[in-house]
């Protein structure tokens, strides 16, 4: 009878440490915001918010220090923009030819490989983009005299944001009913006409979220850039910025919180980055996780 | 009649030009892909010899150490409470608002940048509470970065035993903890651990994180006596010695990027291994 | 005897007398500018060899996270190419730590061009011209017309605030004067090298001891006129060489025991010759 | 576009069709069946499509075991069976949709019009836009209805407002979906109920002005009154084209069929005029399973 | 441990077993029916579970109406109906498995021995062992034969391992399964035939000293042999438990069950003695379905 009952309890606490750590999701993510927000906080008090997202110089050791994040902002922009008009496209031919074109011998072997390259850590990508490709651009490329610049970035971060992308998109194609594949055949429609105008539309939630998901992992991405992109903090200018070095807000963090000293006011500012980017993030992966869930619906 | 046909071309014309475009973004994504992670294969390997694994200074052996250090405390501390996050939301947690509130926690866990993972645990672990760079302030880091993984997987590997499993269990007297212990989890286990070598293979290759946290350069002693010691991770070595490092031969940076990319790639195909062999089970 | 470290775990110092010897492990952690880092690296070398009973980690990260590490009291050293700021003796001093400057070199910054820019020979006020941003193309100071690319360390550096006091700042004369935003920014004085090394038109510094065949290094001249001096370990020595500095190493309170030895040893003159031999410029 | 629409269109689609059929037969790489017209002329109830010492292999598995039939025009013909006999797999081999399968081979036989459809060559588009098929799950596409029923027109071309809007409206009465869906064209087709989805799968096929209707469990989603309307939806149809329907309700099969066809382990056991099957069956497997169902 | 065992098994159960009940109704928080033991010392076909006005919704879906139902001890009681009509929810409600699904409410009283299962503080685990169930899909759990049947036991103590030897070969007798394993006892479960494994989890049941035994549809999955041996295996069994049973197979029913209830949208229909079900029904619902399904 004792024995049981401690049995119980002992039961009742672990039930009770595995509802804990159910909502610990919720608690970390509570925290994370918490701790950035309480680092933040002193910027705010020196800086106004538009002083801090407008300002177009950011110099942080200069005087008392240029927090303008404009060019950080732009930076990032500049790059993430970049990386997804070059993943987007691809991702989708390479979803599109893996769901439904290649031969079933060769989707067994790409979609393993492109999940592979997923698991590549991006501080080698960076290694390869400095060593390697950068350099290789500039000699040979006449335009692009530094070989780290915003594009080299892009690409980068293209390749890396790629398996996301194709993946998410692979499987909402996947998911489409099968039927609705065999009843556009069974009108007549030609393989093409079939995926463009009634499996693409059918998938196309889990396809803009799958581009939202690699978004974030490229807005996100840091090591990267960090590497290739040249790191000076200028604001991009039209096209050709895209030509030059630019500095996103990862590699500011990435670079500058080594110098820092803990309580200054460029702690608080690199930590404000962080605060901006984790509610950019926050953002993206809420919008593509519910368009996510009403495409299960739709699909059910 | 062919004016009947609006289209000026064929759509049988048009399927096979789009085909073949397909087959071109294929190569285009494809090709160089293969051909830089074999220029790096074939660079790394031919600069990679015993003697500069082993070497305990200049060599990869501290780092290899630190980052198996690293990577299993990491493991250590992120198991427990991802396999209980993954329990809950699969045995315990009846749908609703807070359920659908830890998904979409857990779906933004997983997409925080890995650099304000590494803010976080430098004011949470290095400041706060005052472990400094050390091996239990990087680890809980990586820890949080990898949860996701972790109870996403865990979670999969838990909904794909059969429910028969459980009501037979439960229906033999079974609480619903012996349930999970004795049925559940054990045959979930495979899943579990294959989820668990993926985080040990995404915290292999993580820098950012540890930038602040744990990672040091060059230690005398590459073997950490406590979790209170810093300790060399092999991606934060490559990063110093790709940007920061002027005298070290490339041969040395070529073989450590070939190690990191040759663990963590190593790492995944073992874990796709596992699991694809150990799916085929019959219930 | 024994001792409770900041984590509160009891450990035994390996070394008698070592009041403030090392962290858990025994070991002592030196961490800070990437700058001093080779002289850290080659002294720990050296040293270790020869007194294996002492353990000494070193790591980079930047003079910033040095000091920070040892404010928190997770670094013995704090490696440092610029003076500890205000700010930051405040906040050591705020946690119990007292910051003791040690000076353990000299390092010379040398302003250097791709080969091919035809220019030799610089003042201080045209490079602080060049690095404001004031002047942007090498016809405006006598060289070819080209673009010129600017090239610095990153703001995570103790050198990136030197040049700027020394040079752009021009020792306080242009005190409202910052780094163009343009300038690309390196990690590494090898990262500076190799970019301006590959690319025409560009200008960079880099500390005496990473100058090689690769970068064409320019005379410079002083503040308000004189001749110009070729950057070298004698006219850094001397004082001619108008970009030079300390490079220093912070410890909490006077060093005593372990660290102590390691500063004697690294002071004396086989710890000098060592940083003749990494590039740098002795203190005696 | 009023209401005489609905005989005009019938008598339009019969018309136009022929005409159409000669055409599309250009794209079978295969000499036309010159005595096709003459024939159809003659017997309203001519052959459409037969089927010829017909084999198909899943792998190894030989699920369809030399199979003659013929189905005829103007004529609903039934296919019952028990589960796993082989009648969806029948049905797919007559617009091959059974290409669709890896690991699927084929022999013997399939005649449309006389001409081949297995022979090398064969233009599928075409074959699939003459033998359509309403799938068992009511399968519309995530669009507006609209778009549904215009989808298989405008694969072909590029049609006018105009030409679309006259398309949409015959189909769709032609299913007897129209009155119920007029004012609300636009709106998405998954929101229609399952028996409105079935007859909009029903319009789209419809739109192409298919030759022959496959239906492979049309009403196995379907609550009584919906399967009611499809099934006087056939009956309409069959005016102007062949309709086979594979049903496991023999209530049905014996209501609307004029011809049934017994399947079991993959071999055609009887295929004779429905109330022969259903009243004086000759093979007594055919007996034990139509009287196993009846009760 | 030899031969002999089988009897004295079933003697030790019932024995070792009522006392066993005594105590784990302790847990049920709810004064013990004084007259149980004399009641059931009288009446074979004591009333072993009662319901009364049992209703279950699946969120707003009213799946169980009205219930009121007596299963006896000693006797096995058959559940027939078409699908969807509610007999594994009624099933479920008697152990309270229904708990396991989201959603679902329940109303009414489920009296177990005239204790109301449905109070609050009611022990599910003591609940569940007294009423043990049998799936439609054979579920053994991965692991050996012997430690299948030994898991129910061990979740209540730590047993030697003579006890385990003996409570193991006692199940499995009672199982008809026995012979057929007892020399690979060690060998995992799975590796068992679809009807072994199904008598294996009755074993597990067994083990436990359950006092009823639902079944729902237990040999759907099985070939006519293994379905004869698990029939047989349940006319043995009534001899110390009360057993209900969910079938489709009306000559099962009619073959096994003493009393036959029948279900249809939520209700129960009808429910009586086994040959008046089925010869004489009183209402022409039954007389429809099982008429419909003898043919
Ligand atoms: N894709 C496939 N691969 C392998 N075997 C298949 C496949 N599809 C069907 N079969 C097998 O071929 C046989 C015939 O299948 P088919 O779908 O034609 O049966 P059916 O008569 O339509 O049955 P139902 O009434 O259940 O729909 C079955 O035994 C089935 O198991
Ligand atoms: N988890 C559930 N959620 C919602 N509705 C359910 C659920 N389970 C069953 N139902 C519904 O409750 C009704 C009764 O289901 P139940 O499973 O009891 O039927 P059954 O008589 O056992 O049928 P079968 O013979 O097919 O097993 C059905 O209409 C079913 O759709
Ligand atoms: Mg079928
Ligand atoms: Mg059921």
């Amino acid at each position: 009878m004792m024995k049981r009952r401690a049995k119980r309890i002992s039961e009742w606490i672990i039930e009770r440490l595995i509802q804990v750590s159910g909502v610990l999701g919720i608690i970390l993510v509570l925290l994370i915001f918490f701790f950035l927000l309480r680092n933040s906080l002193p910027m705010f008090q020196e800086r106004s918010l538009s002083d801090l997202l407008l300002g177009e110089k950011w110099s942080p050791t200069h005087g008392d220090g240029h927090f303008g994040m404009l060019p950080l902002l732009l930076g990032s922009l500049y790059v993430t923009v970049g990386a997804l008009i070059i993943a987007i496209p691809l991702a989708l031919a390479v979803a599109i030819f893996v769901a439904e074109i290649a031969p079933r011998w060769m989707r067994e072997f790409l979609k393993p490989a492109i999940e592979l390259i997923a698991a590549i850590p991006s501080v080698v990508f960076g290694f390869l983009g400095l060593l390697v490709i950068g350099p290789w651009i500039a000699e040979h490329v006449e335009a692009i005299r530094v070989g780290q610049f915003a594009a080299l970035g892009s690409v980068m971060l293209a390749f890396m944001a790629l398996p996301t992308i194709v993946s998410i998109c692979e499987d909402a194609l996947h998911n489409v009913p099968r039927d609705i594949f065999n009843s556009s055949l069974a009108l007549g429609a030609t393989r093409w006409q079939t995926i463009t105008r009634a499996l693409l539309p059918a998938a196309r939630s889990g396809i803009i979220a799958g581009c939202l998901l690699g978004l974030g992992r490229a807005i996100g991405e840091t090591m990267t850039v960090l590497m290739v992109t040249g790191n000076a903090q200028v604001m991009p200018q039209g096209l050709e910025g895209f030509l030059k070095p630019i500095r996103t807000m990862t590699a500011t963090i990435a670079a500058e919180m080594g110098e820092t000293a803990v309580g200054s006011t460029h702690f608080h500012a690199l930590f404000t980055i962080g605060l901006f980017l984790f509610i950019i993030t926050f953002a993206v992966n809420t919008i593509a996780d519910v368009i996510v869930r009403r495409s299960e619906k739709d699909i059910a | 009649m062919s004016s009947e046909r609006g289209y000026l071309v064929d759509p049988r014309v048009t399927e096979k030009v789009a085909f073949a475009l397909l087959w071109v973004a294929m190569v285009v994504v494809m090709l160089p892909m293969a051909g830089i992670i074999g220029y790096m294969l074939y660079r790394g390997a031919s600069s990679l010899n015993w003697e500069l694994i082993s070497a305990a200074d200049g060599g990869l052996y501290p780092a290899i150490i630190g980052t198996t250090f690293l990577v299993l405390l990491t493991a250590l501390v992120a198991a427990p409470i991802g396999v209980g996050a993954a329990i809950y939301l699969s045995e315990y947690a009846r749908p609703g608002p807070l359920v659908r509130l830890v998904r979409l926690a857990i779906i933004n866990l997983a997409g925080v940048p890995s650099v304000v993972y590494g803010l976080f645990g430098l004011a949470a672990f290095v400041i706060l509470v005052g472990w400094g760079r050390s091996l239990l302030a990087g680890a809980c880091t990586l820890a949080l970065l990898v949860l996701p993984l972790v109870i996403s997987t865990a979670e999969e590997a838990l909904r794909q035993i059969p429910k028969g499993l459980r009501e037979g269990s439960l229906a033999l007297g079974a609480s619903k903890w012996q349930t999970i212990r004795r049925v559940v989890l054990p045959n979930a286990l495979p899943g579990i651990i294959t989820g668990l070598i993926l985080s040990i293979a995404r915290a292999a290759g993580e820098t950012a994180p540890i930038l602040f946290t744990v990672a040091y350069f060059r230690l005398s002693d590459p073997i950490p006596n406590s979790i209170f010691d810093p300790i060399v991770a092999m991606p934060y070595q490559l990063f110093v010695m790709a940007t920061e490092m002027p005298e070290i031969p490339d041969e040395t940076k070529w073989a450590t990027a070939f190690v990191l990319v040759a663990l963590v790639l190593g790492l995944n195909i073992v874990a796709t291994i596992v699991r694809t062999t150990l799916r085929r089970r019959r219930w | 005897p024994p001792q409770q470290s900041a984590d509160g775990v009891i450990v035994e110092p390996p070394i008698d007398d070592a009041a403030q010897g090392a962290g858990a492990s025994g070991a002592i952690n030196q961490i800070g500018s990437t700058t001093v880092l080779p002289i850290a690296e080659a002294w720990q070398r050296a040293f270790t060899s020869a007194h294996p009973e002492i353990k000494i980690n070193v790591s980079g990260g930047g003079s910033g996270t040095g000091i920070k590490s040892l404010a928190d009291g997770t670094a013995h050293i704090a490696n440092a190419s610029r003076g500890i700021k205000d700010q930051e003796i405040q906040d050591a001093q705020a946690r119990g730590v007292e910051p003791v400057e040690h000076v353990v070199a000299y390092d010379g910054i040398a302003a250097v061009v791709h080969p091919s820019v035809g220019v030799d020979t610089l003042s201080i006020e045209q490079l602080s011209d060049i690095y404001s941003g004031e002047v942007t193309n090498w016809s405006q100071i006598g060289g070819a017309d080209s673009e010129i690319i600017v090239v610095s360390r990153d703001s995570a550096s103790g050198t990136y605030e030197s040049w700027k006091e020394m040079v752009i700042q021009q020792g306080g004369e242009a005190e409202d004067r910052d780094y163009t935003p343009a300038a690309l920014k390196q990690q590494s004085n090898e990262g500076i090298r190799s970019t301006v090394a590959g690319t025409p038109g560009a200008i960079g510094y880099i500390g005496l001891g990473y100058i090689n065949d690769s970068v064409k290094v320019l005379s410079v001249s002083p503040l308000g006129g004189g001749d110009a001096v070729v950057p070298s370990v004698e006219s850094v020595q001397s004082g001619d060489y108008p970009v030079a500095r300390e490079l220093y190493m912070y410890t909490n309170g006077e060093p005593t025991g372990a660290i102590a030895t390691y500063f004697e040893w690294g002071l004396s003159e086989e710890g000098q010759k060592i940083v003749q031999e990494a590039g740098f410029v002795p203190v005696n | 576009m009023q209401d005489s629409s609905t005989d005009t269109a019938a008598g339009n689609t019969s018309d136009s069709g022929t005409r159409q059929y000669d055409e599309d037969r250009a794209f079978l790489n295969a000499p036309v069946d010159a005595d096709r017209s003459a024939e159809q002329s003659i017997a309203d109830h001519a052959v459409k499509i037969q089927t010829t010492d017909l084999n198909i292999y899943y792998g190894d598995f030989h699920a369809i075991k030399g199979i003659n039939s013929r189905i005829r025009s103007n004529e609903i013909t039934a296919l019952i069976g028990p589960s796993g006999c082989g009648k969806s797999t029948y049905l797919r081999a007559l617009n091959r949709m059974n290409d669709e399968i890896a690991d699927t081979r084929t022999e013997g036989d399939v005649l449309l019009d006389g001409v081949d459809i297995y022979q090398p060559g064969t233009d599928l588009v075409t074959l699939r836009r003459r033998v359509g098929q309403v799938f068992q799950q009511p399968n519309p596409f995530p669009m507006s209805i609209y778009d549904n029923v215009a989808y298989g027109p405008r694969l072909q071309r590029r049609l006018s407002r105009a030409e679309a809007d006259e398309i949409v409206e015959r189909s769709l009465r032609g299913a007897a979906l129209w009155d119920e869906v007029k004012d609300g064209l636009r709106k998405s087709a998954m929101d229609l109920s399952g028996g409105q989805q079935q007859r909009l799968c029903i319009a789209r096929c419809l739109a192409v002005d298919s030759e022959v209707l496959l239906m492979d469990e049309p009403c196995s989603a379907l609550d009584p009154t919906a399967t009611f309307r499809i099934e006087e939806l056939m009956i309409e149809l069959k005016e102007r084209m062949a309709i086979v329907i594979v049903t496991h309700n023999m209530y049905q099969a014996s209501r609307v069929s004029d011809r049934t066809g017994f399947f079991l382990l993959g071999e055609l056991i009887e295929f004779d005029d429905t109330p022969r099957i259903f009243e004086h069956p000759q093979d007594e497997r055919t007996d034990a399973y139509v009287r196993g169902r009846f009760g």
